[in-house]
């Protein structure tokens, strides 16, 4: 059995990855990816605990942080949709019309 | 009579401009509608003027006002507002406020006067109205979040005053005033705080912080404050509120751009009262809750007063704008009664209770004239006209009588209150004397030079030289309600010069009971002699 | 559990009432039709584009009404995850108080027409898309109300969670909504940009939170509130998991009341938003994340009698949130923004008064006074900042409300709406007798009280004082300042409406639901300030502390 | 011509008036009880005057029954004049004992405190500074002089002011001020304490000033007021100093208490008293002209003729000497005086001195009717407070009967030389007024502006006045006479007296004495000059212009006054004399003196008058006496006389009484100084010695550029910082909302920055 500690180790490199890329990338739909990444990083933290202490609950919150990433990214790209609509972009550095 | 008359002459106002203004807009705006907003407001300011002056005659209440002992007179039973926090309606007036109390009920209805059909619109007096319930509320209120609370609210009439109907700059004037004016309570407001945490548990339940806002309590456990240095900064920071709206040097760049952009009425109101706000705090709170520090702080007192008189007269020599002199003279005055209370004398500080009275009659009498130029002439420019005794002859009468009057000329109210500082202040602090007594010099200098070069020589006995600002209208004296305002003032100003003692007493009684009292004490362990 | 429920079976109604239809279903094999309701050609009542305002304004009162009178209900646990208390329904309250004004202010956000009709072939091009466009406007309206009392649920529930979990799931619920409503308003091109930086930047946020929570879980194996705790309270120094943890949580939340530097993107947001939606996300969208603050630092992680590890960092990133909402406010010309940057110098000012919570010098006592005073003034800003977003949301029937000129003349053009706006900034500002003023005075109050008394007593000189007495002293003068500072902005908006010439002398809409929402929020800032009802909201903000702090 | 009416039905008006004062006694009231009406009456129709006048203004009944307000204001002196020859009766001869005196009445309480002392206690008993009235030798004679004047020269103006067209419709504001000056003058004379006198004393300023600015159009009116009033200012706040440094020494202000023992039984600490009566006297000399603030007085005849009467020349500018008479007490060593301080009447001395020279010397050049006088005013009050600073002097050193006479010199010329000198300007304000009308009535139907050009107080532009104007010619040939001092005419008997005292120290004992004891010897001479050179421009010789010739004295308004105060200033100087007027106005500050003859007839008393004048017991005094008379009466006339005198046109003739004057002018030949005129010395005496030029330098180079800076600094500066808070703040907020990019990357940065700074916060600070 894997120990628990490179499993959470996995998952600082993964959000490592995840926040570098939230901030490098310009395009929202990989922005969105990065997050979920991100959110995977907790949840091998989640996974990793429960295996330490044996508490099923780590179990759960993992399910749930899952059901949480898929609703985002649902709501995520329902608003890329309406902003790609408007101005034709989901780059993020370009959707500035709102500034200042 | 009226059981509890003060809460009356504060919340009426308040309550009667409230209507005024918010109603006619349910109902619908009619042609009469600002006849008879006007009207009723005059018509409630006169009655709070009819009780005020009951109460003085002792019609209401029937009070000793020279009995310093009795404490606050006409108190009505305190009437728990915010009881968490321990805030209540708790009023009283003692020799302090009343003369201010008075002032502010004949200065509405005199304000409005001058102003009766100057203005278009029916929130004019009205917003006036609201002016004196919030004024009233600072003097006498015994509750210092109450006292606050009207302390500030007394800006917002002004505010809308100066903007709706000032001068052409007045959208940065009025700025200022509210945000210079605010920022000074706020920093106040902490020293409030400080004094408010250090008031002993009360014991009744209902509150959660545990202390009150009862004035008297305030002010009498400022003791239980353990530093010296706390208390210095607490006093210090009251005094950075007070001073601004006295206000002082250096803290003084508000008033004259405030007072130039205003209109008439908001002038003299403003010089009229809302000044006095703050050195009627000054003694009232910080005076009283710290005698210690301002002991302490006698050097810095007299230097902000001498500032104030000495600088303050020397920028009005420089001013070319007549309002703007106005102004700065009040800076100048308004330093006497530092330097008042910083003698430590009875003679001095109720000479500084007689400025503030004096002034308080004499700068709107100096407003309304200046008023009645840009209003007449469409200039306040020092110089652009000469000769216009002979067009005015009203206004230049009342101009001589103001300015006289304002540069201390005996039988005149504002001597009472300069001679008796200034003796005072000899006797505690020498030649230093000389200071004050030189400006009054410089006073009469630009008082008088600003008189010649408007009312006087035009070199020509049948017309004076009218300012190109008139356009070539034919020259116009003061209206009836704008003279019938001004003789109002003047005579008063006559009267109280003569018969200084109708305030005086009081004022005296009081200044000698309070620097027993309060001072004395200190003034021992702080080693100051008398 | 009264208003949640409530809430959910009106977020069934709102799906299920507009659908109600005359549909049978014909029994197979014989011809008797039994109606089923659902479907076919509706009934004049559920077809009416209003009806799903109806139902929400409904069930908002509904859900507030027993919320109130639930207010001092004792506490009871749910599950293990949830507990009742008197300081979770306060919360409610808030929440519901403001979603229900915004519900209620919302009537007139989208034309609703009752008379939509399908469009025919035979009408021209452009009559054919405006019968299309209100079909479509009609079907959102009941989108946007299932969105509201999801927000609304989300929550509710958010306050009476005491695991850390349920906390974050719920404030999820909560967001996503939001994101949705931000950008709800798509038509005029911001509102996806708007939706989508928020979303971008909330979700970074909450992914970062949800990071820290998990490694929490790693330090204790819980994360029930008490648990954390009593490890925090046991743990050694500063386990590195546990600090990690908790600052990224701090990230989350900080996002959630738009403190600096994690508010950039609210000012967009705002803006890019309905202005009704604008005033959700600064009053109960913040308060969701001052309450979350409140259970993670000061339930867990204040130490008895010690500085709390975070106390420094709060205190710091108080001060520079105030400056920076204050001074961006200062030239903004749009006043969405202005009010944005204001909600920001606003949640400086709170994030200050719970800086002194942690700093250990305080009395439980004195806690108390300064949570009851954050959590009055996030109270009180559902009045006054929703109502000023409100008058925005008045302007913008017109399609304005984006720009200072809009407010040109508004007192001419409509005093009573101009003098509300004008109470509302007063308010906002902390003039006296408003309620902005007694909420600001009593964290003032908190902090000067806690800090003063640390000036050593022996100091006989101001300087003397000044270096001895504990740093958080100067928050205070942070504040005021602050308070100064952002008197210009506010008294501008005054300015304009009072003294700028107004671009058209007509009156504004109607729109009397808006309106009296306005009006209401405009009384109980005048009355929540001074007087009876500020005691009575007082007092009970108060006791639902107590609740919280001495159970 | 309203002029040639006969208006003595107008006098009914005042009837009701003047009754006041009988009833009162009708209705057992004391006199001091009415004492209050001689300041109560004016104060109230001041108002009346102005505010019916700006009311009224042009109707019928206001303008030619009431004088534009002149016979209300003729009728309030009337009751003050009344009121207070009822109290100077009452008293005159039943003066209470000085030092123990009391005010005999007391109008009003007006202010009381208390006093913190230094053993941090309160002063029993409350301190009022009130008002109440005080009487000795000195108030009834000074109270006698001004109401006596005020009421004469009121009467002048009815004939003066009423007839002059540029005065119609204006002439209630010059009546109501005129009132409230006599109200003023009146109070300060009868106040029994320092403040109340300073407080009347600066009524009388501001009337000063409104009157000066009476024709308030003409810059130059204009320029004068505000000088007039400015440089009495400057005095007045030092006197207000010195009030602060007595009140300090006595606790009080009242006489009463003061005056009682002003040493405070040795206890007074001489420099403070010093400082506090020098800084007293400052404000004298401001009010009085003397050097170095005499700046104002010649400017002051900018204001109409009857206002440089009364309070340029006989009332207002006495307050000076007034204050420094009551200075006496101070320094009295016999009777409970604070020694050392003679250098204040040294001091006194010398500024009279310096005063009356230089006045003297200025006046030689001036051709102004009025300025002449005015100079001539300042220089016989220089001789008085010459003649006070010598008392104070002797008083100091106990030289009692010195101090005495000297004292009592210099009140009888204050009273011989308003007298005259009021005369003298109203004689000359009937010249002014005539030349004035005879060049309106040559030039009627002329153009408007035609005669600006002439100027009717030029005396170049009279002569040969005295058979047009006999009654005028008359009554200033006396009062010049009274002025120059000729003998046996009023000034000589108290102008003697003056001189001769103050060789007397100067040769006895102070040689610094010696200083103004030459100047006034010298300017003795120089009077004589000046006065009689004015006179024989005006009156004699042919008419130096053709104006002269349409002048006729006309209106009895104008007359009558001029002859009640030539026969007093001819006699009264004798008569009062022979009374004893000396001794007895020096009594004020020894005994209870009274107003008798010292010798028990009245031959033998005039015998004793004469020696005593003439032929004093010290060698040294006759001799300064002789040379006094000498200058005065031969010199300077003779030199003037040679100048300007000469025979009437032929076909003119006058009275007697002023025609032996005429013709004796041209019997000393004449002699022409036109090439003197042009000296050097002649153009700075034209320009006064340069000192208006030299103080205007002076503020035009510090007190403006100074104000200027001033506001500069507070626009600037302290403004300044006020408004670079707020661009900081302004350029601040769009650096800081440049911040928020709209790129949504840029805020996951800052976010992600932030949460760096956090954990670096949480976990750096803890660890």
């Amino acid at each position: 059995m894997i120990d628990p500690s490179w499993i959470a180790g996995l998952g600082v490199i993964l959000f490592g990855v995840g926040l570098i890329g939230v901030f490098t990338r310009n395009n929202a739909i990989v922005v969105l990816m990065c997050i979920e990444v991100m959110l995977n990083a907790a949840n091998l933290n989640f996974v990793a605990g429960t295996m330490h202490y044996g508490d099923v609950n780590g179990w759960v919150f993992t399910a749930i942080a899952i059901a949480i990433a898929a609703a985002e990214v649902a709501i995520g790209l329902a608003i890329f949709l309406s902003l790609y609509s408007t101005q034709q972009t989901i780059s993020l550095d370009d959707a500035t019309t709102l500034r200042n | 009579m009226i059981s509890d008359p003060l809460t009356v002459i504060t919340i009426v106002p308040l309550a009667v401009s409230l209507a005024l203004l918010i109603l006619p807009k349910i109902s619908g705006s009619a042609e009469g509608l600002a006849r008879a907003s006007r009207a009723i407001s005059m018509g409630v300011s006169l009655a709070m003027l009819a009780i005020t002056t009951m109460i003085f005659f002792g019609e209401i209440g029937n009070v000793d006002w020279t009995d310093y002992n009795s404490g606050y007179s006409l108190t009505n039973d305190a009437f728990a507002l915010i009881p968490s926090i321990g805030v209540q309606w708790k009023v009283g007036a003692d020799a302090l406020s009343f003369p201010m109390i008075w002032l502010t009920t004949l200065l509405i209805p005199i304000s409005m006067l001058v102003e009766w059909d100057a203005k278009k619109g029916h929130l004019f007096h009205p917003l006036i109205l609201m002016m004196e319930g919030a004024l009233i509320g600072v003097f006498v209120s015994l509750d210092m979040f109450v006292f606050y609370a009207f302390w500030e609210l007394t800006l917002v009439p002004m505010f809308f005053l100066i903007m709706v109907w000032g001068g052409e700059d007045r959208k940065y004037a009025s700025m200022k005033f509210f945000i210079y004016t605010f920022t000074a309570s706020v920093i106040m407001l902490v020293g409030i705080l400080v004094m408010y945490f250090y008031t002993p548990e009360v014991a009744s339940s209902g509150t959660i912080t545990g202390h009150t806002f009862d004035m008297s309590v305030m002010i009498a456990s400022s003791d239980y404050i353990p530093s010296e240095g706390l208390r210095h900064l607490v006093w210090l920071l009251l005094l950075i509120g007070f001073a601004t709206k006295m206000p002082s040097v250096p803290v003084h760049t508000w008033l004259p751009d405030a007072h130039v952009q205003a209109p008439t009425a908001g002038s003299m109101l403003l010089a009229g009262v809302m000044l006095k706000m703050g050195a009627y705090g000054f003694l009232r709170i910080a005076v009283s809750a710290f005698p210690e520090s301002t002991v302490a702080f006698i050097p810095l007192l007299i230097f902000l007063g001498m500032a104030s008189l000495v600088y303050g007269a020397w920028v009005c020599m420089g001013q070319t704008n007549l309002k703007r002199m106005v102004a700065y003279s009040s800076v100048s005055h308004m330093g006497l009664i530092f330097l008042g209370i910083a003698t430590m004398q009875p003679l001095g500080i109720a000479g500084a209770l007689f400025m503030m009275f004096a002034h308080g009659i004499i700068s709107p009498l100096l407003f309304a004239v200046a008023g009645a130029f840009k209003h007449h002439y469409h200039t306040l420019e020092i110089g652009s006209m000469r000769g216009i005794a002979h067009h005015s002859p009203w206004l230049a009468a009342h101009m001589m009588l103001g300015w006289m009057a304002s540069l201390g000329l005996p039988l005149l109210a504002g001597f009472v209150a300069e001679v008796t500082i200034l003796i005072a202040f000899w006797m505690s602090f020498g030649w230093l004397v000389l200071l004050p007594t030189l400006t009054l010099i410089i006073t009469a200098v630009y008082y008088l030079t600003s008189m010649q070069k408007t009312i006087f020589e035009s070199n020509d006995p049948h017309h004076g030289i009218l300012p190109d600002t008139l356009h070539g209208e034919d020259p116009r004296d003061i209206s009836w309600h704008e003279n019938s305002g001004m003789i109002i003032l003047g005579a008063l100003t006559i009267l109280f010069g003569i018969l200084p003692f109708i305030f005086w007493d009081m004022m005296s009684e009081w200044s000698s009971g309070f620097l027993i009292d309060t001072l004395v004490e200190a003034m021992q362990s702080e080693g100051v002699k008398p | 559990m009264m208003p949640e429920l409530i809430m959910l079976l009106g977020l069934i109604a709102i799906v299920v009432v507009p659908n109600l239809g005359d549909a049978k279903f014909r029994l197979p094999l014989t011809s008797v039709r039994v109606p089923v309701l659902l479907g076919g050609s509706r009934f004049e009542l559920t077809n009416d584009p209003r009806m799903p305002n109806r139902i929400s304004n409904l069930t908002f009162s509904l859900a507030l009404l027993s919320s109130l009178l639930l207010i001092s209900e004792s506490p009871s646990e749910v599950g293990g995850i949830l507990a009742v208390d008197s300081f979770s329904r306060l919360f409610s309250t808030m929440f519901l108080a403001a979603l229900l004004l915004v519900s209620i202010a919302t009537t007139h956000r989208l034309p609703a027409k009752t008379n939509a009709h399908i469009p025919k072939e035979s009408d021209s091009e452009s009559v054919f898309d405006r019968k299309i466009s209100i079909l479509i406007d009609n079907r959102r309206q009941v989108d946007f109300y299932i969105l509201l009392i999801m927000v609304g649920l989300g929550m509710t529930m958010m306050t009476m969670a005491t695991n850390l979990f349920m906390l974050i799931v719920c404030i999820e619920l909560a967001s996503l909504s939001t994101y949705v409503l931000v950008a709800f308003h798509k038509e005029d091109g911001t509102g996806g940009e708007a939706g989508a930086k928020y979303f971008i930047v909330g979700s970074v946020a909450s992914a970062i939170g949800i990071y820290g929570m998990s490694l929490l879980y790693l330090w204790s194996g819980s994360l029930d509130l008490e648990i954390l705790r009593q490890s925090w309270l046991s743990m050694d120094g500063i386990d590195p998991f546990a600090a990690f943890g908790i600052g990224m949580m701090l990230v989350a939340f900080g996002f959630k009341v738009s403190a600096a530097p994690f508010h950039l993107a609210a000012p967009d947001a705002y803006s890019g938003a309905a202005s009704q939606v604008s005033g959700l996300l600064a009053t109960a969208s913040k308060a969701m994340g001052f309450l979350a603050l409140f259970r993670v630092l000061v339930m867990i992680t204040v130490p008895d009698g010690s500085e709390a590890i975070w106390m420094i960092a709060l205190g710091i990133f108080a001060i520079v949130t105030m400056t920076w909402g204050n001074l961006a406010a200062l030239t903004s010309e749009n006043p969405k923004r202005m009010l944005a940057y204001s909600s920001v110098a606003h949640a400086g000012y709170m994030l200050a008064a719970i800086a002194v919570v942690g700093s250990g010098i305080s009395s439980v006592d004195q806690n108390a006074i300064i949570l009851t005073a954050v959590s009055f003034h996030l109270f009180v800003l559902v009045l006054f900042k929703l109502g000023a977003f409100l008058v925005l949301a008045l302007l913008e029937t017109e399609g304005k409300g984006h720009e200072i000129e809009h407010l040109y003349g508004l007192g001419r053009r409509d005093p009573l709406i101009a003098g509300s706006m004008f109470l509302f900034v007063l308010s906002l500002a902390g003039v006296p007798p408003l309620s902005g003023f007694l909420s600001k005075l009593l964290m003032i109050n908190g902090i000067v009280s806690t800090s003063a008394s640390t000036g050593s007593s022996s100091s006989v000189d101001i300087v003397s004082w000044a270096e001895s007495v504990d740093p958080l002293f100067w928050l205070a003068a942070a504040i005021v300042l602050n308070s100064a500072l952002s008197l210009f902005y506010y008294l501008r908006i005054g300015l304009v409406m009072f003294f700028e010439e107004p671009s058209t002398e007509k009156s504004l809409r109607a729109a009397p639901s808006l309106r009296m929402a306005i009006f209401a929020c405009a009384l109980l800032t005048v009355l929540c300030g001074i007087g009876p009802v500020s005691e009575w909201l007082l007092d009970t903000v108060s006791s639902a502390i107590d609740s919280l702090m001495y159970e | 011509m309203g002029e040639s009416k006969n208006e003595s039905g107008l006098l009914a008006f005042i009837l009701p008036f003047l009754a006041v004062v009988p009833a009162l006694y009708m209705l057992e009231w004391e006199s001091h009880e009415a004492s209050i009406l001689i300041v109560a009456i004016p104060f109230m129709t001041f108002p009346v005057i102005l505010i019916a006048g700006q009311i009224y203004n042009g109707t019928e009944y206001w303008k030619d029954k009431l004088k534009e307000g002149g016979i209300l204001a003729l009728g309030a002196l009337g009751a003050s004049l009344s009121a207070s020859l009822w109290l100077v009766y009452d008293y005159v001869d039943s003066l209470p004992d000085f030092y123990d005196q009391q005010s005999i009445t007391q109008w009003l309480e007006w202010v009381s405190f208390d006093i913190l002392q230094s053993d941090y206690t309160l002063t029993s008993g409350t301190k009022i500074l009130g008002m109440g009235v005080w009487i000795d030798s000195i108030t009834l004679m000074i109270l006698f002089v001004a109401t006596f004047l005020c009421f004469l020269i009121c009467w002048f103006s009815l004939g003066y002011m009423n007839t002059d067209p540029i005065n119609e419709d204006r002439n209630h504001r010059f009546y109501g001020e005129f009132v409230l000056f006599a109200l003023g003058m009146f109070g300060m004379v009868l106040a029994d304490n320092f403040l109340w006198l300073f407080i009347f004393w600066e009524v009388m300023g501001l009337c000063s000033y409104l009157l000066i600015g009476f024709y308030y159009w003409k810059d130059s009116a204009a320029y004068a007021s505000k000088k007039a009033f400015l440089t009495t200012r400057v005095g007045d706040v030092f006197l207000m100093i010195g009030l602060f440094i007595l009140y300090d020494i006595y606790g009080s202000l009242e006489f009463s208490v003061i005056f009682h023992d002003p040493s405070l039984d040795g206890m007074v600490d001489s420099n403070k008293l010093f400082w506090a009566l020098l800084m007293m006297f400052i404000g004298a000399v401001g009010k009085s002209a003397q050097f170095p603030l005499h700046v104002w007085l010649p400017d002051a005849m900018e204001g109409p003729t009857p206002v440089s009467a009364l309070i340029h020349a006989a009332t207002m500018v006495n307050a000076g000497l007034y204050l420094v008479a009551r200075m006496v007490p101070f320094v009295d060593v016999g009777h409970h005086g604070v020694p050392g301080l003679e250098e204040l009447g040294l001091i006194i001395a010398y500024v009279g001195g310096i005063t009356a020279f230089m006045a003297a010397a200025i006046a030689f050049v001036q051709n102004d009717i009025k300025k002449v006088l005015a100079y001539s005013t300042m220089s016989q009050l220089a001789y008085i407070f010459t003649g006070l600073g010598s008392a104070l002097w002797f008083y100091n050193n106990d030289e009692h009967h010195a101090a005495v006479v000297v004292f009592g010199s210099s009140m009888f010329h204050l009273f011989n030389h308003a007298m005259a000198k009021g005369m003298l300007f109203m004689a000359s304000g009937s010249v002014i007024h005539e030349m004035h009308h005879a060049h309106d009535h040559i030039h009627h139907g002329h153009a408007e502006g035609h005669g600006h050009d002439f100027d009717p107080q030029d005396m170049r532009n009279m002569g040969g006045l005295a058979s047009k104007m006999p009654v005028t010619a008359t009554a200033m040939m006396f009062g010049s006479m009274s002025i120059i001092g000729i003998p046996l005419i009023g000034g000589f008997w108290s102008k003697e007296g003056i001189i001769a005292e103050t060789w007397l120290a100067a040769l006895e004992h102070e040689p610094l004495m010696m200083g103004p004891a030459i100047l006034v010897l010298l300017t003795a001479g120089m009077t004589g000059f000046y006065m009689s050179r004015m006179w024989f421009m005006t009156f004699a010789g042919s008419p130096k212009s053709e104006v002269v010739n349409h002048v006729h004295e006309e209106t009895p308004w104008i007359k009558t006054p001029l002859v009640i105060l030539t026969i007093i200033t001819a006699l009264g100087g004798f008569a009062f004399a022979l009374l004893g007027a000396t001794d007895y106005l020096a009594s004020a500050y020894d005994y209870s003196g009274h107003l008798k003859l010292k010798k028990s007839t009245l031959l033998e008393s005039i015998i004793y008058k004469l020696e005593y004048a003439f032929l004093p017991d010290k060698m040294n005094l006759r001799i300064v006496g002789w040379v006094t008379i000498f200058l005065s009466f031969i010199v300077g006339p003779v030199f003037a006389a040679r100048i300007h005198g000469g025979k009437l046109a032929e076909g003119e003739s006058s009275t007697p009484l002023v025609s032996w004057l005429v013709s004796l002018s041209s019997k000393f030949g004449s002699q022409d100084v036109s090439n003197l005129s042009e000296s050097e010395l002649s153009v700075a005496l034209q320009n006064r010695l340069y000192f208006d030029d030299l103080y205007e330098g002076i503020l035009a180079r510090t007190v403006i550029p100074f104000s200027e800076f001033t506001a500069w600094f507070d626009r600037k500066v302290i403004d300044g910082m006020v408004k670079q808070v707020e661009s900081k703040s302004v350029l601040g907020s769009v650096q800081i909302r440049n911040l928020t990019t709209g790129s949504a990357r840029d805020y996951i940065l800052m976010a992600t920055v932030g949460m760096l700074s956090i954990i670096a916060l949480l976990w750096g600070i803890n660890s």
